[in-house]
């Protein structure tokens, strides 16, 4: 069992270094307090201070987005954000990561990754409706990677299907930096009616405080801060208990939570999960956000193991727990509506006026602090940084030999990162609820909104071998692909939620790399008019001193204002004529053809303009609007012929395509750019609306993909290119 | 040959959530008297005999494969049989 | 007509077939809880989902609820019951249908369109199909490769029992079954979700003549 | 008290496609000696003494919940403990 040390001994033996806080901090602590902070308290500052709930590090980073618009309700800072879309309704949505987790205990991990984000969307009062995935994973020739990848999927499907949320949409990339440091994050979607909306906040002096959900035991205590030297193996084991999923328990939590929400109006004051740092960061949080104190009774918390002391109950990251601010009075009826789910509902403590948070324990006060000294007394870095080696001179782009450029595009298409992702998202139910539209495999997953004649665009992008190479274009581009995808699939870009997977902002050529990655998304939010509503920070994420590469996920939620405007990357009709939209230039570096033929990726990244990325998107846009589009798909790793596979796949129908290009550019990964398809008998009105932005390139038919460049010209079998395409990581996956 | 039982069960401090469903659902079926609940795993092995001792294989089977050690234990029994009772 | 949609805890698909039978097909649907002892209606609908979390076995607690003897009785009575996926998988533990379902073949997951074949298009749930016609329908479980004993087998087939079958069997089940009948042809139990299939806005409505076939209802030229 | 252990495994006419997966994993791994694998479920209860004999108890909770008996067929074992032993 863990001793409590006593105040004075914590500051002898310097304890609280194990714990996370620096000399400085734990400084800080006495000043707030005007005394030693005892074991518990220590633990709570410690938690609470930590980058994961502070964001000491990211929060000067993190003021660069923008974050207002005249259709955002709820921006950053509370579990999730909200985004008007009319007929009184809104969509909320954020991302979480859970790297660590995942690599220590892929399945679970995963799983409770997924778990923890749909509590952030159900804690604000709207049910989920669907839920995406960012993968980021070492190279597949090794088997504990294979592992990892397939747990890591297992698990999201697990608890996903369980709970019956679809997973309409996600990404998986590969490259050795994410060995070690696999990067899982996930996102979940909600739909609200506005007059639901809810707040994480425990106002009104004697209101009663209730604990809902699962038991607490000793998991993941140390999930917010880290694990400390002093715990001898066996200790260890036993403290940081892995956290297991229970989305059955998850699935009567989010029913009985969205029932009081919606229908006792009267006795709910506010609402939040226990995420990281579990009860301490809930309760504090919404006490302090409501500008009241708290007293708390541990003894009253509903326990899974014996004998846990305060700092383990405070801390505990178990799992399908929520927090809860009822008005006095409602105690018993609240007790009753949760019961009739079968869960626990335990009247902890109640809401005071004086502005401090009180804990007891086996009758005694463990704990007696300031609350606003846990939630926002937390210092603020400004690291120092410093722009890395890689990034100082200037290179030509790489220049790729292409002799056999059907050999090339064959090879490409078994590229990890681009091969069929269906092995994987066949395991998640992407169609539960009946409202997909457009599953997995196309551009953005399309969820219809029933009762209206809308649909919303949901993706996931990051490209982390652009911000290796450049971290601010990087940055912009993450945006700027995730816009893509929305536009191709019909929607219009509302707004992004983010999770910044860096190594350590200690480092500073790290610190460089998230300044210069938020920066780039910064722009590219404000150029396209997209605010972050919501967010996520992951940072050390390195082992051996080497950190992955720079990695911010970017979800975004695109609003399809007509259904008629929905549209898919699949080439539907013989005739239909291709135009790329944006112009295409030699640009190699970071490429998939780079990648692939050097085994690295090295050089300076290409040009990328945000005006020209605007344009290009609204022709696109205005295409589908006009109601003559057939197929529109973004252009990405591998470039315009992997683009046009792709395109071909799915209907198993072939183009014939001419361009005026070198054949190698035909694999360049120049940004801004699409294909799209169109009647021919509507070549006058698509002509007038892409002027100067496009191109026609040829048509769809036949069942070939029959390309001719400026130097050759090639024929693929359609059904060739889609076996290599579609079994390639099913048979690396093995 | 060798018949080998293995048997896996999630560590004590680690939550069981099928355990405490099951539970429940003894309890609404009326087996009142039913304290506790835990699911774990059951493997029946037949091993031909090898170089190696069939403690040491079983040992890294289940620590390999068989067994997630972050949140499981394990324990087994290992019978010798003579190879025709093994079919 | 009016549908019950039996609803236990940890049921998904539940709202989904309520908004097949309201929107889809135009009929009533309400639904049933899994405490109830009684209910009124003319045909039961077991949604899909994953019921107490498919602990144990999946439907293995679902099929000790009190609702399911008010089940029983009603299909004793000689009145259709559908159960799809989870459902499937209730009826074959609560013993209204025989064999059961185990781990699909390759151990994953499967959600996807799949090909199935109408075997038998004369029973109250299919009379809307052709013989032997193809349909699409989306299959989504892990738990869906159905075993019966060959005795068993022998039954379902010389009963015209088995009633839709994969045409490429993505989950390892005997004989290729999909879905199948009691003996009496009042009960359907299947792997796919006809009411995934029951919306032109989600691309495909060969589930809606599913329960179309129920209510009598003629096919509405596309 | 007794501490009961019951063991479930598919009947043995009943492919297991989960015993065959692991079978065909700890012969990559190189267990080429493992002949066959069977996968089943391992229950541990702690049960209460109460008027009915435990063995029928338990007996009568393995049909009525624990196992399918179409495909599945139990055993077990029961140990009585003393109270203080049980927790
Ligand atoms: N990990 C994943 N989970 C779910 N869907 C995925 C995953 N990875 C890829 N997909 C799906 O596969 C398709 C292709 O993915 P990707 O190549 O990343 O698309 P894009 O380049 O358009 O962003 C998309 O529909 C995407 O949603
Ligand atoms: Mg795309």
């Amino acid at each position: 069992m863990m001793t409590e040390l006593a105040p004075e001994a914590i500051k002898t033996t310097q304890h609280y270094l194990n714990w996370g806080l620096t000399e400085d901090e734990y400084q800080r602590i006495q000043t707030l307090i005007g005394r030693l902070p005892n074991f518990t308290e220590t633990g709570l500052f410690a938690a609470m201070w930590s980058e994961h709930c502070a964001y000491k590090n990211s929060k000067p980073l993190l003021k660069q987005f923008p974050t207002t618009g005249p259709r955002i309700l709820q921006g950053p800072g509370e579990g999730a954000g909200i985004i008007d879309i009319g007929d009184h309704q809104a969509v909320v949505f954020k991302a979480e990561s859970h790297n660590h987790p995942t690599a220590v205990e892929p399945y679970q991990g995963a799983a409770t990754g997924v778990g923890g984000i749909i509590r952030d969307i159900f804690s604000m009062g709207a049910r989920p409706i669907a839920m995406l995935d960012s993968l980021h994973f070492g190279e597949l020739n090794q088997a504990h990677t294979k592992y990892l990848l397939n747990e890591t999927i297992a698990g999201i499907g697990g608890y996903g299907n369980c709970i019956g949320i679809p997973t309409v949409g996600g990404e998986l990339t590969f490259d050795p930096v994410f060995e070690a440091n696999p990067v899982m994050n996930a996102m979940c979607v909600g739909l609200l009616d506005n007059t639901q909306q809810q707040k994480g906040a425990a106002a009104g002096a004697d209101n009663l405080i209730y604990y809902v959900g699962a038991k607490t035991g000793r998991d993941g205590i140390q999930g917010a801060i880290f694990a400390s030297a002093e715990f001898n193996d066996a200790e260890e084991t036993n403290r940081s208990a892995v956290q297991v999923g229970d989305p059955f328990a998850e699935k009567q939590l989010m029913e009985a939570c969205l029932v009081l929400i919606k229908e006792h109006p009267e006795m709910l004051v506010g609402i939040q999960d226990m995420g990281a740092a579990g009860l301490v960061s809930s309760s504090a949080e919404m006490g302090a956000k409501a500008g009241y104190g708290m007293i708390l009774d541990l003894d009253q918390v509903p326990q899974r193991e014996k004998g846990m002391i305060p700092y383990e109950l405070m801390l505990s990251e178990s799992q399908e727990r929520m927090l809860l601010c009822i008005h006095q009075g409602y105690g018993a009826a609240v007790e009753q509506l949760f019961a009739d789910y079968g869960l626990d509902a335990v009247q902890i403590g109640h809401v005071t006026d004086a502005k401090q948070y009180v804990l007891y324990h086996h009758g005694a006060v463990v704990a007696d602090v300031p609350i606003r000294s846990l939630v926002q007394d937390a210092p603020v870095y400004h690291r120092p940084s410093r722009q890395p080696e890689r990034l100082k001179h200037q290179t030509a782009q790489y220049q790729p030999l292409v002799d056999d450029p059907a050999k090339t595009l064959c090879a490409l298409l078994q590229q990890t990162s681009i091969a069929s992702k269906a092995d994987v998202y066949r395991q998640y139910d992407s169609q539960v609820q009946t409202n997909t539209v457009v599953t997995p495999g196309s551009d953005a997953g399309v969820l219809r909104i029933r009762g209206t004649h809308k649909s919303l665009a949901v993706t996931t992008d990051a490209n982390p071998r652009y911000l290796y190479l450049d971290p601010k274009q990087g940055g912009m581009i993450a945006v700027c692909e995730a816009a893509r995808n929305v536009v191709a699939a019909g929607g219009e870009p509302l707004g992004i939620t983010d999770c910044l997977n860096f190594g350590s902002p200690e480092d500073p050529e790290i610190f460089y790399e998230l300044k210069e990655a938020t920066a780039g998304m910064a722009q590219a939010c404000e150029a396209l008019g997209t605010p972050v509503i919501s967010g996520n920070v992951s940072l050390y994420n390195e082992s051996n001193g080497e950190a992955i590469f720079p990695t911010p996920m970017v979800g975004m939620v695109g609003l399809i204002a007509q259904n008629e405007w929905i549209t898919t990357q699949r080439f539907k009709n013989a005739g239909d004529l291709i135009y790329t939209i944006g112009t295409t230039a030699g640009d190699f570096n970071g490429s998939e053809l780079q990648k692939m033929q050097q085994g690295r990726i090295s050089g300076s990244l290409f040009k990328f303009d945000l005006a020209t990325e605007l344009a290009n998107q609204q022709v696109v846009q205005q295409l589908i609007r006009a109601g003559i589009v057939q197929s529109a798909h973004d252009l990405a790793e591998g470039g315009l012929a992997v683009g046009l596979a792709e395109s071909c796949f799915d209907g198993e129908i072939g183009c014939q395509v001419s361009v005026g290009l070198p054949t190698s550019w035909l694999f360049a990964e120049t940004q801004s750019r699409f294909i799209v398809s169109v009647p021919a008998n509507q070549k006058a009105a698509a002509e007038a609306i892409i002027g100067e932005t496009g191109q026609l390139i040829g048509k769809v038919g036949g069942t070939a993909l029959e390309i001719e460049t400026s130097g050759t010209q090639f024929s693929l079998p359609v059904t060739t290119a889609k076996q290599l395409w579609k079994g390639a990581l099913a048979c690396q996956l093995k | 040959m060798y018949h080998v039982k293995i048997y896996i069960t999630y560590k004590e401090s680690i939550l069981d959530p099928q355990g405490e469903t099951i539970k429940k659902t003894l309890h609404q079926l009326n087996y009142q008297n039913v304290a506790s609940v835990t699911v774990g795993k059951y493997f029946e092995i037949d091993l031909a005999a090898s170089d190696e001792a069939p403690e040491v294989e079983v040992e890294r089977m289940c620590a390999e494969l068989l067994a997630n050690v972050n949140m499981e234990s394990y324990r087994y029994e290992i019978e010798a049989v003579s190879v025709n009772e093994a079919i | 007509m009016r549908f019950a949609v039996i609803q236990f805890p940890g049921s998904n698909c539940d709202w989904d077939l309520y908004y097949a039978v309201t929107e889809g097909l135009k009929e009533t649907a309400l639904f049933v809880d899994y405490r109830a002892t009684s209910f009124t209606a003319d045909a039961v609908l077991i949604p899909g989902g994953f019921s107490y979390g498919d602990y144990l076995r999946s439907g293995a607690i679902a099929r000790v609820a009190p609702v399911m003897q008010a089940v029983k009785d009603f299909a004793a009575s000689g009145k259709p019951v559908l159960g799809i996926c989870n459902g499937f998988q209730i009826l074959t533990e609560a013993g209204l249908l025989p064999g059961a379902l185990r781990v699909n073949r390759d151990q994953a997951f499967i959600c996807q369109n799949q090909a199935l074949t109408v075997a038998n298009a004369t029973t109250r749930f299919t009379n809307q199909y052709q013989a032997n016609e193809t349909i699409h329908l989306p299959i989504a479980h892990g738990e869906g490769n159905y075993y019966c004993s060959p005795e068993q087998l022998a039954t379902l087939k010389a009963n015209g029992q088995i009633v839709f079958t994969y045409q490429d069997n993505p989950n390892g089940s005997i004989a290729d079954i999909a879905g199948i009948t009691n003996e009496a042809g009042n009960v359907l139990g299947m792997m796919p979700h006809p009411e995934r299939a029951s919306d032109s806005l989600l691309g495909n409505t060969d589930g809606l003549r599913l329960l179309m076939s129920l209510c009598g209802k003629e096919v509405q030229p596309a």
